[in-house]
């Protein structure tokens, strides 16, 4: 078998990554760094996840059930999951939905974006800059903060319980709607504490900005959905901040997945250049804050953060003004509902490919199916916004390990794991198993 | 306030290992506590763990004390036993028909007893001693897992030394050391001489075991009607509100524990029910 | 007695709202109708039943009671699924105060009527006496209705229960003519004389009297099953080694359905539930049903431990034992636990298999 | 200090049943006072040493290294509790179980040769004593807690091994297999979620697991006989969140079930 050499950057001869390319990368992650001559040799990054197939158990099963069992890859993002399940099915049998179900998924969305962010933001990113090993050790020192992020949280997850069932994995996701509509008033019940976390997020915009980021800036090729009505999440077309602008069932033909040598990973990359490219908050940042709620953006402007974000330590930021602007959207989108027709449309089954990409709160999810025309699944293909950072993170341990090589070991431990969490809670929560092992001649 | 599903804390007295896993809790009877009679029970409230009915095991003339001699098996019971003087226990009762003390005045008594089964037996023997003469011979067969697991055991030694009562314990296995009886309790039915026309026979243990201790007492011509058991199932409430006792017609809280052997022999054949 | 209209009956429920009761009557929800807190009488809907099976029709009429039974009983407002009978907080034990206020149930139908005389036994007629219930009980003012149609599942009369209500409602009335329905009023307690009288109405004829009778008959003609009590209990009782249990074993789930919708079950549960932000412990009581493990369970394990004896617990319990706890049948003849059984077993097929020797 | 120690291990799964822990807005900052954490990876990069008195284990087993982590963990745990479908019952992944996984890792990788797995995914019980084990997929955050109040107080967790249908009716919620016609395994679940989906208006897929004397092959019998479902159909519907629950494989194999229950053989 042949294997393929990436080579990424100059100075590396060689690297092993395991990555499963569908589920959170997590588990257990090491990683190895080999220093030679003052010089950087060897960078290894190994975050394992044993696989778990979900594309090949989806074969044979009623399109229906997508949304419920590609949820579970993921229990951190499973509204992103059912989303793009739901929407590529949809697409898949030309169902179009009625205008309040499409605004109630966005809601779902706002809440899934609220506690997920907040989750990153102040359980597993925050600590990190102010030095503690935990949002517990942070409470004691900062318990007023600690419980308003909770609440905080809180709110967003109440948005997935009444709307979906529960926080985790809920259960309302339907192709051709939702199984049952919220009443007016449950929903109206979130708005108290909505706008009270509307606030927090503020706070917590302003207060992130005066954090100290270390230096790491990159030219990054950021992918998302845009949107020209909104900020996107459900809906759009995918950019890049290098011109790329295609429809979403052209993502197969400009971005690939390759398998790497000595792993069980699956990789994505830019198919023209083979070259890493970057998805979440800071590139729908970067490609759609105009579509933000004035409210946001002047949040933004005041915490001075309207401008390119090339840090990523500053997307600490990027995911508090998001939050701002999921509080400032959930309050509109329930203040504007009114139950109004069916809970949803009919979906008659036809042979088809569906596709679809939404926002999860860590970036693009790729969906695309085939099925027959007794509604079930015969292909399914997944990529999650981890596979497709994945590449970025390595660039960005390289550069951040090849400027910091004089730091002493625990301090630069921490710097790489730091540098892991600006991505997402699942890569960062696999790095607290971070074992570095640095040799120096 | 006159309601039967809301417990009284009370303050614990002390609490005694009487074996590795039985302990007796003595507690202040909630005021206004009626007090009780021998076979009734209470029911036992932790709060967090929940409720278990647990028969009484004192003096019923004692109105200072709520003794209780309890087994720890599960949730309940075992946080009964971290209970100390330090802390309170709920208690709802008494409840439940007691044993037919009276109806044995006059004539003999035989006690079958098997493992935990002793606690509620010890008020009958105290208040049948308490008025000895009105009773002949007294019978206590009691039969334990091994010599450690004997409840009560210098108490009962003392009645036996004094005369008051006639006690067989014995044990299912023992080290040979042990001088005592060993073997199944309701193999020593035989050994005491039963006056059948003039008995009253009171029987609490596992269900098997009180089967089989009834048929001997049956063979030896003690009528039906005459040996009483005590039964078991699950209670909730002890109010005969919940529905978990029942037994066919029964309700063991309401109608029992203790039962007439007449009543409940046929159903205690049928498997599961 | 006196007649209403439609409009009459409908002003009357207006008038309870305005006398401040908490209206509780037929509400459509999800398929099917079901009590709860209601505004207004639901207009025309009916029901089809069978064994396992339930759906809610439009008949195209007027009638406000022309639906028979749905899954839901009174017993949710006087016995509730779950309430917390005392919290322990800072050492002591703080009673769970309950204090409910006026109520009215609108359409209780004859079984339903006999149920809630049932549970009366249960809990306020033994040597002690359940307050909550009883509070809420006396809180209750009862209209009640006469059916003028059956379902398919009914069989009120096997038990001379229904379909005329018996039983010790404040007021009866009785439906006629599903196009432009007219009802016979009865009231019987002071207060629904005195609540009637707000409404007025014509003093009903001889004719009208007849017309009612003939509705009531007509539902008495539609029941078709059948549950002979006679000798029943014994039967049963004879019966508890009958090979009937093992196959009615092997299609009941165990999932203690038919106990839930049975009017007259009272089994029920407790739980603790600790608060972990106030540390407060609530003694709750659940409904609970024979059909669940630990109902029967001792330390050790479960005396009803295979679905045969959970069954058979259920059905001597209902039909039998009952008789001598309570001096009357658990069964009030109603047929939700055919109806909600997800398999459809149907109680009164079982009977008559279990009542022939084997 | 001597509270009690809790660490959390993630074997095959979705994190979603540990974050559960993290979801409990309200009673995080208690849990830290009643235990200590010491090992929670998704939460805390302080990883004190063990042996740990209480383990929440999540996920399935699937590699054979995770078959050795397994054991370390049991050996160096006094409590341990398995959470979730594919602790308890192998999860979604089991579905393995009844394929071939060498085609599935054909289907999903290009390099299939990369790709260490076992054939099968299967329940933390399989492989090490349990002590307790917490359903669902995901466990209900409030029974999370009640596992842990109820351990640390040594006793057992006060969690019902009732059916769906008890919760479904407490809940006043109308049958949505009697009155819609839905599919619903209600009957045959194991209760904890609070009968979450026939309270949306859909049938139970059944993601709590099977419950105590669950006759499962009689409510697949129905649905299949009574209800029109094919055995496929009635197949993928008991076979999802927990496929490797003991009681679910009996119906694993086409062959008996493509037979009517009376031509069956006892
Ligand atoms: C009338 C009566 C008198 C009793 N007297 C005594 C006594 O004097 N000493 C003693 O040690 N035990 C006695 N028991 C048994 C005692 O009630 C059980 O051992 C106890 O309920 C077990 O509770 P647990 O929570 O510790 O056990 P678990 O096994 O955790 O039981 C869980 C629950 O099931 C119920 N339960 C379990 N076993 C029984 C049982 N055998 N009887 C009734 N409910 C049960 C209880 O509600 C209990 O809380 C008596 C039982 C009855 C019915
Ligand atoms: S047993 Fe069945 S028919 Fe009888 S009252 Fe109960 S639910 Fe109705
Ligand atoms: S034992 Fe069963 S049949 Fe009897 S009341 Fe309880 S739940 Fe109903
Ligand atoms: S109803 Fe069934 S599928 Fe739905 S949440 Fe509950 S156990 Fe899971």
């Amino acid at each position: 078998m042949a294997e393929k050499q990436i080579p990424v950057r100059a100075g590396i001869k060689s690297r092993r990554i395991k990555v499963d390319n569908l589920t959170r990368v997590e588990g257990e992650g090491s990683l190895l760094i080999d220093v030679q001559g003052g010089e950087l040799r060897e960078l290894k990054l190994k975050i394992f996840e044993p696989p778990r197939f979900f594309e090949a158990l989806l074969k044979g099963r009623a399109l229906g059930e997508a949304p419920d069992i590609t949820a579970r890859i993921c229990g951190i993002c499973p509204v992103a999951y059912m989303m793009s399940a739901v929407h590529a099915m949809e697409r898949a049998l030309g169902v179009t939905v009625s205008d309040p179900i499409r605004q109630l998924r966005r809601l779902l969305y706002c809440g899934e974006w609220i506690e997920s962010h907040v989750l990153h933001i102040f359980m597993l990113h925050a600590p990190d800059f102010l030095g503690y090993d935990d949002v517990i050790g942070m409470a004691r020192d900062h318990g007023e903060r600690v419980k308003s992020a909770l609440a905080m949280k809180k709110a967003g997850n109440e948005i997935i319980r009444v709307l979906g069932g529960r926080e985790v994995h809920p259960i309302n996701v339907k192709v051709g709607g939702f199984y049952k509509l919220p009443e007016k008033a449950a929903l109206t019940a979130l708005l108290d504490p909505l706008k009270h976390g509307r606030d927090t997020a503020r706070d917590t915009v302003l207060w992130a900005s005066s954090l100290d980021f270390p230096e790491l800036t990159r030219q990054y090729e950021f992918v998302a959905l845009q949107h020209p009505d909104e900020y996107p999440m459900n809906d759009g077309r995918i950019v890049s901040s290098r011109g790329l602008d295609i429809q979403q069932t052209e993502f197969p033909d400009h971005f690939e997945e390759i398998h790497l040598p000595h792993s069980n990973a699956l990789h994505a990359v830019r198919k023209e250049h083979r070259s890493a490219y970057f998805v979440g908050p800071m590139a729908r940042y970067q490609l759609s804050r105009d579509q933000l709620s004035e409210e946001t953006r002047a949040l933004a402007k005041e915490a001075g953060f309207l401008r390119d974000v090339n840090n990523p330590f500053e997307s600490i930021v990027v995911r508090a003004l998001e939050t701002h602007y999921a509080f400032d959207e959930a309050i509109r989108l329930i203040e504007q509902y009114e139950v109004d027709g069916a809970s949803s449309v009919p979906a008659p089954a036809r042979k088809a490919r569906g596709v679809a990409a939404t926002e999860a709160p860590r970036g693009l999810l790729f969906h695309q199916y085939d099925v027959d025309e007794r509604g079930l699944i015969t292909r399914a293909n997944i990529v999650p916004p981890t596979s497709q950072n994945q590449f970025t993170i390595e660039e960005d341990l390289h550069d951040l390990v090849s400027a910091n090589l004089e730091l002493p070991q625990d301090l630069l431990t921490a710097r790489c794991e730091q540098a892991i969490r600006n991505y997402d809670p699942c890569i960062s929560c696999a790095t607290h198993f971070l074992k570095l092992d640095i040799r120096r001649d | 306030m006159n309601d039967a599903l809301i417990p009284e804390l009370c303050n614990v007295n002390g609490r005694l290992e009487d074996t590795p896993d039985v302990f007796t809790l003595d507690l202040v009877p909630p005021p206004g506590y009626r007090g009780f009679a021998p076979g009734q029970f209470n029911m036992l409230y932790v709060p967090g763990a929940g409720e278990a009915a647990i028969s009484i095991s004192g003096d019923p003339e004692d109105s200072y004390r709520l003794v209780h001699t309890i087994r720890a098996v599960g949730d309940v019971t075992s946080q009964l036993r971290t209970r100390d003087g330090h802390s309170q226990v709920g208690v709802r009762g008494p409840f439940g028909k007691p044993w037919p003390i009276d109806a044995a005045r006059g004539g003999d008594l035989i006690i079958v007893a098997g493992g935990i089964g002793m606690a509620p037996m010890r008020p009958v023997l105290y208040a049948a001693l308490a008025d000895r003469a009105s009773y002949d011979n007294i019978y206590l067969l009691y039969g334990a897992r091994t010599p450690r697991d004997i409840l009560f055991q210098e108490q009962l030694m003392e009645w036996h030394r004094q005369g008051a009562i006639t006690a067989i314990i014995t044990v299912d296995a023992a080290r040979p050391s042990w001088k005592g009886d060993v073997g199944a309790v309701t193999g020593f039915i035989g050994r005491i001489p039963v006056n059948p026309r003039n008995t009253v026979a009171m029987i609490c243990g596992p269900e098997i075991m009180m089967r089989y201790a009834a048929s001997e007492l049956l063979v030896k011509g003690i009528p039906m009607d005459r040996i009483h058991v005590s039964m078991e199932r699950n209670m909730k409430c002890a109010t005969a509100f919940c529905g978990h006792c029942q037994l066919g017609p029964y309700f063991v809280c309401r109608d029992g524990p203790v039962f007439r052997y007449s009543d409940v022999a046929a159903m205690m054949e049928v498997k599961q029910f | 007695m006196i007649q209403w209209t439609a409009e009459q009956l409908d002003a009357f429920v207006q008038l309870l709202h305005d006398e401040a009761y908490e209206v509780l009557g037929p509400v459509i929800r999800d398929g099917a109708v079901t009590y709860g807190a209601m505004q207004a009488l639901p207009v025309g809907y009916g029901d089809e039943q069978a064994a396992g099976h339930y759906r809610l029709t439009q008949r195209g009429d007027q009638t406000r009671f022309g639906y028979n039974l749905g899954p839901s009983t009174w017993k949710q407002f006087l016995f509730p699924p779950s309430e917390t009978l005392f919290s322990v907080r800072d050492d002591l034990i703080h009673p769970v105060e309950n204090q409910p206020g006026k109520r009215a149930f609108i359409g209780v139908r004859a079984c339903e009527m006999a149920a809630i005389e049932v549970q009366d036994r249960v809990f306020l007629q033994g040597e002690y006496t359940e307050r909550r219930y009883e509070q809420r009980r006396q809180q209750v003012f009862i209209v009640a209705v006469n059916c003028s149609q059956a379902a398919a599942t009914c069989f009120c009369t096997a038990n001379d229960d229904g379909p005329a209500v018996r039983g010790s409602a404040d007021m009866v009335l009785t439906e006629v003519n599903p196009q432009q329905p007219w009802y016979l009023v009865e009231a019987i307690s002071e207060t629904a004389k005195k609540l009637v009288a707000k409404i007025g109405g014509a003093p009903a004829n001889d004719e009208q009297h007849h017309q009612a009778q003939a509705a009531v008959n007509e539902a008495a003609e539609q029941i078709s099953r059948q549950l002979p009590r006679k000798g029943l209990r014994d039967a049963l009782f004879d019966a508890l080694e009958h090979p009937q249990w093992d196959d009615v074993a092997s299609r009941c789930l165990s999932c203690g359905n038919c106990t839930q919708v049975c009017p007259t079950c009272f089994c029920s549960t407790t739980q603790e539930q600790t608060d972990l932000v106030s540390m407060e412990v609530r003694h709750q009581r659940l409904w609970d049903s024979c059909f669940t493990e630990m109902h029967s369970y001792t330390t050790g394990g479960a005396i009803h431990h295979k679905t045969r004896s959970r069954y058979r617990q259920w059905l001597t319990h209902k039909l039998a034992a009952w008789e001598d706890q309570f001096d009357v049948s658990g069964c009030t003849g109603c047929g939700r636990c055919i109806s909600w059984c997800p398999v459809g077993i149907d109680l009164t097929e079982e009977v008559e298999i279990l009542r022939k020797s084997p | 200090m001597n509270k009690p120690s809790l660490a959390v291990f993630k074997f095959a799964s979705c994190d979603g049943c540990q974050l559960s822990l993290l979801d409990c807005e309200d009673e995080l900052l208690k849990v830290a006072e009643l235990v200590e954490i010491a090992n929670f990876p998704e939460a805390s990069r302080r990883i004190l040493p063990g042996p740990y008195d209480i383990a929440l284990v999540e996920g399935s087993i699937t590699t054979e290294h995770d078959e050795e982590r397994i054991q370390e963990i049991r050996e160096g745990s006094r409590i341990l509790i398995s959470i979730g479908a594919c602790a308890t019952a192998g999860g979604i992944q089991a579905l393995r179980n009844y394929a071939d996984v060498d085609q599935m890792v054909r289907a999903v990788y290009p390099q299939p040769s990369y790709i260490d797995t076992l054939a099968t995914s299967t329940p933390i019980s399989r492989h090490v004593k349990v002590d307790y084990e917490l359903h669902g997929c995901p466990i209900n955050k409030y029974q999370l807690l009640e596992v842990l109040l109820a351990f640390t107080a040594g006793r057992r967790p006060q969690v019902s091994n009732d059916s769906v249908c008890m919760e479904c009716k407490a809940a006043g919620n109308v049958c949505v297999m009697v009155a819609q016609g839905e599919h619903c395994l209600g009957p045959i679940t194991h209760a904890g979620c609070g009968a979450l989906c026939p309270s949306f208006d859909r049938g139970c897929f059944g993601c709590y697991g099977v419950k105590e004397q669950a006759d499962v092959e009689s409510l697949f019998v129905f649905l299949r006989d009574q209800r029109g479902m094919t055995t496929q159909q009635a197949v993928a519907l008991v076979q999802s969140f927990n496929a490797d629950a003991p009681e679910l494989k009996v119906i694993a194999s086409d062959r008996k079930w493509g037979r009517r229950r009376e031509d069956r053989p006892e």
